[in-house]
């Protein structure tokens, strides 16, 4: 039974417990960070920083709306991470989310390439490549594993106004729609659909880009022809060659030595 | 707060108006949620649009300082409808239960006659003689003079009516700039919560209670509320938000000037004897249906003698009571301001801060810093290294030329021993050590006792003036005091079984009884330490009073003035959500404000149910404040505009001091409106969360917001630097130019209003101005609560 | 076993309702003296706290393990925040720690700073407890009011002044005004104040 | 025994440092064929070595074509381009003789055999595709779309797999088949014995020995 989350933006203070909360059960270090002329920090997500809070002010109604949107992995079912990942070391838990098993990373950094929402992020020298790469994992890193345990989310447990909800996704995207009905105008229920069903959902009071959100986020054909495509190919390729080059000098060392012999 | 906070969850409409209960009080503000899961309304009345706006279904923008101006014009729309349509409001709960109906002494006028003063007042003495202010003597039997039709010339009602004539709500928003739809949405919608049957609430905070006439802002809240049936009831009350997690424990153990532990009037000079101070200070009532609860002070006070002074409290020595300080000047004269004014003066020489940052926190804190200088000593006791402190350290100074001796101790964080705070809701938790304080780190009991133990030592030595106050002083908590015993000591015992006193009904004024606070008393019984109990179940009526949780002040009632929520036979206005309910000739649900039965049930045998006043009745005639008994507008001290109601500009009763550093801006000079606030990131002078590196991550530098208008005249971009200066001083932050903030059409005149948080200073991780080098060194005129809310300022890009 | 030890910060009572009302909630009582309740493992404590910032009165749980580490969560049981916690209350282990070490602003030792001093100097409590008495003595005893200008006794002291309290225990609040008020100080303020 | 020289000391040099080069790449860039072998990314270490490798792998032969004989260096390249008749007649007779059959039906050949060149030319091809979307992938995040950097992976992955085929039916044919007992030698020690340059590249024995025979005479 897949699981999921859902983000009520209407209910959210933008408190940001959430984003502190994440980092002390993930045991994440704080980073240094300036006032850019917004409430919002930090600047983006990194390996330090797997979720935090945008601040949004619009036009209406004659006065001033407020959005906060949360911003971390949205656990994709069509997940570019997962499709580029050579590895496997990002990978679809059984509950449906993107977890990550940083022992299979090879850092190459193809989850932060293919990702719709930009969300995996590489902190480090872009001249050797080398850093760190992290994100959400739904609570489920080894030896902090909060759902294999039966516990909810950090980030859903903390939230004071409960504009976080973990549970059944089946579930939650019915609820989700509830209040998406009952909300009316431009109300939106994001994550539903998109990228084959997301696994954190937003109730949105408008559409997805007023919230910063793409409209109809896509995974880029190279992730798919990548796995699909390039690693078959690199196998069969490389087997058949390696495969016909073996038999290739089986026989000629064969006949080689029957020549030699009947010389 | 008179409900607490769960009990927000059954209001139908909330006010949070001087208050941002979203951000600076995030978790709790759960509860605002779940009243709008209900579908109850929230309504943010701010100058500026905040994350409690960003939730709210109606945002009304209002210039600061012009709350009375605000609340007035509700109370005039709903006076106004009470006249059309009565039968949309509790008028038995007004006739009844509040002092509408009593009538005033013939001679009192209002500002409506006197240019916005009231009758009998000095200017010279910037005060007033409220002999004209009070009721008419009551009738021989002791019932107060009233009419209960409410349409006597001289009673409450009539002159409320005749007071707030003059709020129309055109005039109202011509002050408060607030948008006239948008203003009279409000006024509709929480007049609708007079209904029987119907709540609101009315949260307030600091925006309130920190100005010049912060009190009757309260009180123009208090009024509404009353008018609107919307006292001791379920999801009503007036609720303060307050800021510290202990701050309503410090204020009930009265760690300030004028009182003593459970609201005891700190003694006066002319309180030469303990009989004298209880003639003065015991309310008397000749109304046999009054309950007059204070007249059980004098059992309240011998019994905190006794605590304090054990054996050597004796009926030949008053209990002890000559021990005790008095004072001479009036009680606001030592308050926060007056203090820091002495020390300026250099009266004071030496100052203890105990988890007190008074160089970010105070207004004006350039002239406080100045005056800190000035003391010998300093000793403050602290998680870190805080500005006061370090006051030797500040921008500019040279150490060398700053002469005072600082000690600073390492004191253990809240989880680092054990102890009970308790919160806004008047829940006192006892929370447990969870680990120990780092290094030398100690408890600040350990302090306080190390320190009373070497005192005792050294006047038991050497003596000195008043030596047996100190030596005399029970003090038996051994080398490390454990908070049990303290707890046991608040709450108090009976002396002649040695049990702990079950409740403040069971004290005595005859020194059989020790209580430290009789307002915690019951709070650790014979049955345990109630403040440790955890059964989270919500009790009676599931109105998530959570009885059984904790435990609450007073005797555990979790809603006070509780008996305003039931109609005269005891059935509940809200059958949804009863507080209580006289059924089968008992009260059930909370803990009732008394136990006597119902208004019209037993008339012998009934008490009025606001207990704590003499007249039993709520005031919405308050003849006790210092400046008037009705809430009138007037202008901040630092104000951009002309008071549109009277030829009285500011409130005429608060004092105003007068050292060479007590600045006052003009607003031809300064034409901004300035305000100071929190954040939800950081907390208060900002050591405790400055020091953070994950909050410091999230809000890491000082800034200013302003709106995107004044940005584009004075040429500031967002994210650039700013500069704001008021007539004490100036400070830099960030620019956050934004649509949360937009100008006020006052009158006709375009005002700006800028904000800053004051969480900034010069010592910790994050460093930064504090916004108190901008703010006013005046006080309240009951309270001499500083203004921090409203001043002047001018804005440039740095 | 790290998998396991992490169980004491409980799952939310409330589960996907949520933040539902108490009215449909039906709240499962727990034994009332489970304070100090339920160390899962041996390596472990696990203790019942209040949050020492707004006076919400959240409730937090606090974990320590046997190498120090702490980590503080919102206690679920807790009727005002259920579990919750906001940027503050998510940070509190922060007060004591940071990266697994004591935060290093935290101060640790008795310090001094004598008149012009350029630096702080160490002191032992025994030391800082005798000087401040004796501080404490003599500025009250110097500055000591046995009568007023207009006649009356009122014994008090105006040479110091104490400001300071909402950040303390009950308990602690209270010493402090009884210790304050048989020392004769009338300049006695704190936050609630301002 | 007379022996021709077949290999000047700075094209044998540079072919090591090249297929050194190579084989680092070429493993570490394997890791992502291979999810067994993540471990040995070494968290990312080998994306270092990766690039270091990349560096070398283009920087040497740059440097050489730069500081080296330049014509004789544009004549490496256009060996890779000059096709003729002969190929066609290699193509026919090279399945039957690399499979031990007779070696008298296989064309002369050149300095380098059909083979080679087909294998050469791979490897001028796929190292500029190789080239071109490395430097993308390095330098150029954040600047170019993430659509350019997608399909950079791809095609990077893609010119590797074609480079690492042929790589190993080089390997295979220089260093173990028993049709090409002195290649290996020849790129060690520079040198081949004129029997085996009289039968494995024909063309070119003839012109060379001409050639010396010219100088001599």
């Amino acid at each position: 039974m897949a699981k999921a989350i859902l983000y009520d933006a209407t209910k959210c203070v933008a408190c940001r417990g959430c984003q502190v909360v994440c980092k002390q059960w993930n045991e994440l270090k704080a980073e240094f960070t300036e006032n850019r002329g917004s409430y919002e920090n930090p600047k983006d997500l990194s390996p330090e920083t797997w979720i935090k809070m945008e601040f949004r002010e619009i036009p209406r109604n004659g006065s001033v709306a407020w959005l906060f949107t949360r911003r971390a992995c949205m656990h994709c079912t069509d997940a570019g991470c997962v499709t580029a990942c050579p590895t496997g070391a990002v990978y679809h838990h059984d509950l449906g989310f993107v977890a990550y098993d940083k022992g299979k990373c090879t850092g190459c950094g193809y989850c932060v390439d293919f990702c719709p929402f930009e969300v995996p992020q590489l902190d480090g020298s872009r001249v050797t490549g080398l850093g760190r790469i992290d994100k959400c994992t739904f609570c489920t890193t080894h030896g902090l594993d909060r759902i294999g345990n039966g516990l909810e989310p950090a980030c859903v447990k903390t939230c004071p106004p409960g504009a976080l909800i973990y549970g059944d996704r089946g579930e939650l995207v019915a609820e989700g729609n509830k209040r998406v009905a009952a909300l009316g105008g431009n109300a939106t229920l994001y994550g539903e659909n998109e990228l084959d069903g997301l696994h954190v959902l937003y109730v949105l009071t408008d559409s997805p880009e007023t919230y910063g959100l793409p409209k109809d986020p896509k995974v880029s054909a190279a992730a798919t022809a990548w796995k699909d495509i390039i690693q078959p190919l690199g196998w069969a390729a490389g087997g058949l060659v390696a495969g016909g080059l073996l038999i290739n000098l089986i026989v000629a060392r064969a006949r080689q030595i029957r020549a030699e012999e009947e010389k | 707060m008179t409900n607490h906070w769960n009990d927000i969850a059954n209001a139908d409409c909330m006010i949070a108006i001087g208050s941002n209960p979203v951000e600076n009080h995030p978790a709790a503000s759960g509860w605002i949620t779940a009243a709008k899961e209900r579908g109850a309304k929230l309504i943010s009345v701010d100058p500026r649009f905040t994350r409690t706006s960003a939730i709210a279904d109606i945002y009304c923008k209002m210039r600061s300082g012009t709350d009375v101006a605000f609340i007035g014009g509700i109370i005039k729309y709903v006076l106004d409808e009470m006249d059309q349509y009565p039968e949309k409001y509790n008028m038995v709960y007004v006739t009844e239960y509040t002092n509408a109906s009593f009538l005033i002494n013939p001679d009192f006028e209002g500002p409506a006659d006197l240019d916005g003063l009231f009758s009998g007042y000095d200017p010279a003495k910037r005060s007033y003689d409220k002999s004209s202010w009070q009721y008419q003597s009551p009738e021989e039997d002791g019932t107060p003079k009233w009419d209960k039709s409410l349409k006597d010339p001289n009673c409450v009602f009539q002159h409320l009516k005749k007071h707030f004539a003059r709020y129309d709500v055109d005039t109202v928003c011509k002050i408060t700039g607030s948008p006239k739809d948008t203003y009279l949405e409000i006024c509709k919608t929480y007049a609708a919560t007079g209904a029987p049957g119907k709540t609101g609430t009315i949260l307030y905070a600091m925006g309130t209670t920190q100005h010049t006439n912060g009190t009757q802002m309260i009180r123009s809240y208090a009024m509404l509320q009353l008018l609107l049936g919307n006292i001791g009831v379920a999801g009503g009350g007036i609720n303060a938000l307050r800021g510290e997690s202990n701050v309503q424990g410090s204020t009930d153990h009265c760690l300030l000037c004028h009182i003593l532990p459970g609201y005891l009037k700190q003694p006066t000079n002319k309180d030469e004897t303990l009989e004298k101070l209880l003639e003065r200070v015991t309310p008397k009532s000749g109304d046999p249906k009054s309950a007059n609860w204070w007249q059980h002070y004098p059992k309240y006070m011998v019994s905190l003698l006794k605590a304090w002074y054990g054996d050597a409290a004796t009926k030949g020595n008053e209990f002890g009571y000559q021990y005790l300080p008095k004072t001479t000047k009036p009680y606001n004269d030592y308050s926060w301001i007056g203090l820091f004014e002495e020390m300026y003066a250099g009266t004071i020489k030496g100052l203890m801060c105990w988890g007190q940052n008074p160089a970010v926190c105070g207004p004006n804190v350039k002239m406080e810093r100045k005056a800190i200088e000035n003391l010998d000593w300093l000793v403050a006791v602290d998680l870190w290294e805080t500005e006061t402190a370090a006051i030797w350290k500040r921008p500019g100074v040279d150490p060398s030329t700053i002469g005072v001796e600082v000690f600073l101790l390492p004191a253990a964080a809240s989880y680092e021993k054990e102890g009970s705070i308790t919160n806004s809701g008047r829940w006192a938790q006892w929370r447990y050590k969870a680990i120990e304080p780092p290094g030398q780190a100690k408890e600040d009991l350990w302090i306080i006792n190390k320190l009373v133990l070497k005192l005792q030592e050294l006047y038991a030595r050497e003596s000195g003036p008043n030596a047996e106050a100190i030596t005399k002083l029970t003090w038996d908590y051994g080398d490390s005091p454990s908070a049990d015993k303290v707890a046991r000591e608040i709450n108090g015992y009976n002396l002649t079984t040695g049990k702990l006193a079950a409740s403040f009904g069971k004290l005595k004024d005859d020194g059989t009884t020790s209580s430290g606070n009789w307002l915690y008393c019951a709070s650790y019984t014979e049955a345990g330490n109630m403040m440790a109990r955890r059964d989270p179940s919500p009790g009676a009526f599931n109105i998530g009073l959570h009885p059984k949780w904790a435990w609450c002040w007073p005797v555990n009632r979790r809603i006070i003035y509780n008996r305003a929520s039931v109609d005269l036979d005891g059935v509940p206005w809200d059958k949804e959500h009863p507080v209580i309910w006289w059924r089968n000739g008992k009260w059930d649900g909370d803990v009732p404000d008394g136990g006597w039965p119902p208004m019209a049930l037993d008339p012998e045998k009934t008490k009025y149910p606001f207990i704590m006043k003499p007249e039993g009745h709520a005031r919405i005639f308050g003849m006790g404040r210092a400046d008037g008994p009705f809430p009138e507008h007037y202008e901040p001290w630092e104000s951009p505009v002309d008071n549109l109601l009277s030829g009285t500009q500011n409130d005429p009763a608060f004092k105003i001091w007068g050292s060479e550093m007590d600045l006052k801006g003009d607003r031809d000079r300064y034409p901004i409106v300035c305000t100071t606030y929190r954040l939800t990131e950081h907390w208060q002078a900002g050591q405790m969360t400055r020091n953070l590196p994950w909050i410091v991550e999230l809000m890491p530098e000082m800034f200013v917001e302003l709106s995107q208008e004044l940005a584009a005249e004075k040429g500031i971009v967002n994210g650039g630097r700013v500069i704001v200066e008021t007539a004490r001083g100036k400070v830099e932050g960030v620019a956050l130019v934004t649509a949360r903030f937009k100008p006020f059409q006052i009158n006709g005149q375009t005002v700006h209003q800028v904000g800053l948080p004051w969480h900034w200073g010069y010592t910790g991780s994050s460093t930064g101005d504090s916004a108190n080098m901008l703010t006013p060194h005046v006080g309240d005129a009951n309270t001499m609560i500083p203004e921090f809310k409203a001043f002047l300022c001018d804005v440039r890009r740095a | 076993m790290k998998l396991t030890r992490r169980q004491f910060l409980k799952a939310g009572t409330a589960g996907v309702g949520g933040f539902t009302v108490f009215h449909t909630l039906g709240w499962r009582s727990s034994p009332g003296t489970s304070h100090k309740a339920s160390a899962l493992k041996n390596k472990i404590s696990e203790t019942t706290t209040i949050c020492p910032y707004d006076a919400s009165g959240c409730g937090f749980i606090a974990a320590v393990e046997a190498d120090g580490m702490l980590k503080i969560e919102g206690d679920p049981d807790h009727p005002i925040n259920r579990g919750a916690a906001c940027a503050k209350g998510a940070s509190l282990a922060q007060l004591h720690q940071v990266d697994g070490k004591i935060n290093p602003r935290r101060l640790q030792n008795p310090l001094y700073r004598p008149p012009g001093g350029r630096d702080w100097e160490v002191l032992s409590w025994d030391e800082a407890i005798d000087r401040i008495a004796r501080r404490i003595k003599d500025t009250r005893d110097n500055n000591w009011t046995a009568s007023d200008g207009e006649g009356y006794v009122v014994n008090r002291t105006e040479g110091i002044a104490s400001v300071g309290g909402a950040a303390l225990d009950n308990e602690e609040c209270y010493l402090l005004v009884k210790a304050l008020r048989a020392l004769g100080l009338v300049y006695v303020e704190h936050q609630a104040r301002i | 025994m007379q022996e021709v020289e077949r290999y000047k000391l700075s094209t044998r040099v540079l072919h090591w440092i090249v297929a050194a080069s190579f084989l680092v790449l070429a493993i570490t860039g394997l890791f992502l064929f291979a999810p067994w072998f993540s471990a040995a990314a070494w968290w990312g270490w080998s994306g270092v070595a990766h690039r270091v490798a990349a560096a070398i792998f283009v920087l040497v032969p740059v440097l050489f074509v730069l500081f080296g004989n330049w014509s004789r260096s544009m004549g490496f390249v256009k060996e890779a381009f000059a096709w003729g008749k002969d190929d066609v007649e290699w193509f026919k007779a090279a399945p039957d003789y690399y499979f031990g059959g007779d070696p008298s039906r296989m064309p002369p050949q050149g300095h380098i055999n059909t083979g080679q060149k087909l294998y050469w030319l791979t490897v001028l091809v796929a190292s500029a595709i190789l080239l071109a979307t490395g430097v993308i992938m390095w330098f150029f995040k954040g600047i170019v779309t993430a659509e350019v950097i997608q399909w950079s992976i791809f095609l990077h992955s893609l010119a590797f797999i074609g480079l690492g085929v042929f790589f190993l039916v080089h390997f295979q044919l220089s260093a173990l088949h028993p049709r090409m007992p002195e290649s290996l030698g020849s790129m060690i020690w520079g040198k081949v014995s004129a029997k085996y340059a009289q039968s494995h590249h024909g063309k070119w024995y003839d012109r060379t020995s001409a050639d010396q025979e010219a100088q001599e005479a």
